[in-house]
């Protein structure tokens, strides 16, 4: 286990990397989420990540404490699915970085991860959400450091290539849950709005792990 | 454009419903609000409502979604009083639940009123929890 | 008195879904709007549903009223996040029509947590025309 | 058949007679409404016939027109159940007075009347509304002037009796259509507020008539 200080920086640039990049992003997913959705996926997760990088500036707890601020923040800024999903969840899986970052808790984190989001919104892989972005990448990322024991960086980076495959398997699906579900037939070919801003997340968590 | 008008006891609750049903996909329905008494007290207009149909109307007709018995009343009177060349009618379908999926179906390119009136009453069947 | 908490996307629709159930019948629930997000935008919000759970809670417990999905996510996390020692459950129905069933049976003097949620849950039943 | 002005004077009296008394009644019929209703069918029917009165002033068009505005008026200016099913039947059934006001078209105009509450309320007899009230005494009048030959005067004596049977049998009714349906079996023991404002109607009818 590397030493606190040290986690806590590369916690604190990840976090910076994700709210730059979800800015950047923020016409595209809002193009997505207009097409199937409301339109404001996009603004949700600029503004969501936008203030949890302002707000976990300030906080030097370890970890876990930081990550449950993330989720916190979420929570309280983000009002549509993507509040309770991303925010909830990350809240709740933070308890799993109690002794810290190591290879071991970050497959547990990203485990617990996605069971509240599967337990929270009830969507089966195939229901066109960030469920099918987000379970390839986790089963992905767990059987590279538990079976073939892969350092995590390789391992993140199976999972980016796993979650990519996702957000391109919701494209052709009919949206079962959320509001694109409401679109039934008329979801078939447009790409996810959440399974892509999952995506992007863990391609930002792999660049600063690089 | 099948036409919606959305008939609450309550002018509030009658513009909220159209703010949320608006959001729903890109393609957006034609949505008017019909809600309160004339002056604004809670109730329902016979007037008003006809107001509203015309305003939401085209070729297409109208579907109206209600809350409770009387602004039923009220709107079958509405409707008589109109008198309107385009098809007219009432959703037996939960409000806001029933104008959420009658503003999907009506902003879709094959919509016709009977299957935005079927798509309101399916509303009848959703369900919220598991 | 069993607590009724209203969570709709719009702030406007849960205040006006509020307004009409007000008028139901002499003896009055206690009734709380937790619509849109913090700032009032469109949305819904975890700790605005927290905190008008505690606002219409007591001993016999809240029953929750929602519009859509995420609002029943956001409902079921903020009743994680308040942890509260009285139950709160969330209804499976229609958001108006279950709000004025569970309005009248809230006010009845012999309502609980399983009669008012029952009677919301009824209102999936309510049929409006013939 | 009697004169035009004095059918149009008596016309004018009696909607003057029934305007003051539903005005003098406001609190008596809130009071109804509030203890199974919304407590406004006080304030509908005093500002309605208020607003009709004030309307009808002016007319001098023939008693069906006459009769036609009052209806239009409650319509406009009522916005509860008593709205349309008042406003909306006196509108239909005044088609029935096109030849002005003889104890024929006033039966016939009673039966549209009723007709037309029914259809659009979809209440039967003991539903605890105003059909519990108009039904007798619709009936009553009918068969006085048709089975029985009393003049009208009589006849409408009658429907006001039978009308006072149906308020009173509303009493221990459980209310099955209208807002007091919602309280089920707490609306019973308390009187319903239209059958009571349908007897007040009739009973100044009778006394402009006498
Ligand atoms: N029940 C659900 N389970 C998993 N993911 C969901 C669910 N509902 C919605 N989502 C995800 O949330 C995304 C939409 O997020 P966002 O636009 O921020 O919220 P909203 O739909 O409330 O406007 C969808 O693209 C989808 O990936
Ligand atoms: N479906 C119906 N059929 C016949 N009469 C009805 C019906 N619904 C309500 N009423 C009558 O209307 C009266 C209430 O009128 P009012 O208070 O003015 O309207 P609201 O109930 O909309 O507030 C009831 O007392 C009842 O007599
Ligand atoms: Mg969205
Ligand atoms: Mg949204
Ligand atoms: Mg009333
Ligand atoms: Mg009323």
């Amino acid at each position: 286990m590397v030493d606190d200080d040290i986690q806590r920086e590369a916690v604190h640039a990840a976090i910076e990397a994700v709210a730059d990049r979800l800015v950047a992003e923020k016409a595209y997913l809002t193009d997505l989420d207009s097409a199937i959705g409301d339109a404001d996926h996009g603004a949700n997760m600029s503004r969501g990540f936008t203030k949890v990088a302002d707000k976990v500036e300030e906080l030097d707890g370890d970890v876990g404490e930081i990550v449950k601020t993330v989720g916190v923040t979420l929570v309280s800024e983000v009002g549509g699915a993507s509040g309770p999903l991303y925010g909830g969840s990350i809240m709740h899986a933070s308890q799993e970085l109690g002794d810290g970052l190591t290879s071991e808790t970050s497959v547990a984190f990203a485990e617990a991860y996605l069971d509240k989001v599967q337990d929270r919104g009830n969507a089966e892989v195939g229901a066109k959400t960030m469920v099918d972005a987000l379970t390839p990448a986790v089963h992905s990322y767990k059987k590279a450091i538990e079976v073939d024991d892969l350092p995590p960086l390789t391992a993140l980076a199976k999972a980016v290539d796993a979650a990519e495959r996702g957000v391109q398997f919701t494209v052709p699906l009919r949206a079962r849950k959320g509001r694109a579900s409401y679109l039934d037939w008329r979801s078939v070919g447009h790409q996810d709005p959440g399974a892509t801003s999952t995506l992007f997340i863990l391609e930002e968590l792999l660049a600063v792990a690089e | 454009m099948v036409g919606l008008v959305v008939v609450s006891h309550s002018a509030k609750a009658a513009e909220g419903i159209c703010e949320v049903a608006a959001q729903m996909g890109s393609a957006k329905a034609e949505l008017v609000a019909a809600g309160g008494e004339e002056d604004g007290e809670i109730g329902t207009s016979a007037p008003k409502i006809s107001e509203a149909i015309e305003a939401a109307a085209d070729d297409d007709g109208v579907v109206v979604l209600v809350d409770l018995g009387s602004a039923v009343m009220n709107a079958e009177l509405a409707i008589e009083m109109l008198d309107a060349d385009y098809e007219v009618r009432i959703a037996d379908a939960p409000i806001l639940e029933g104008t959420l999926n009658a503003a999907v179906t009506a902003a879709g390119s094959r919509a016709t009123l009977e299957s935005v009136l079927e798509s309101a009453e399916d509303a009848r069947e959703y369900r919220k929890l598991g």
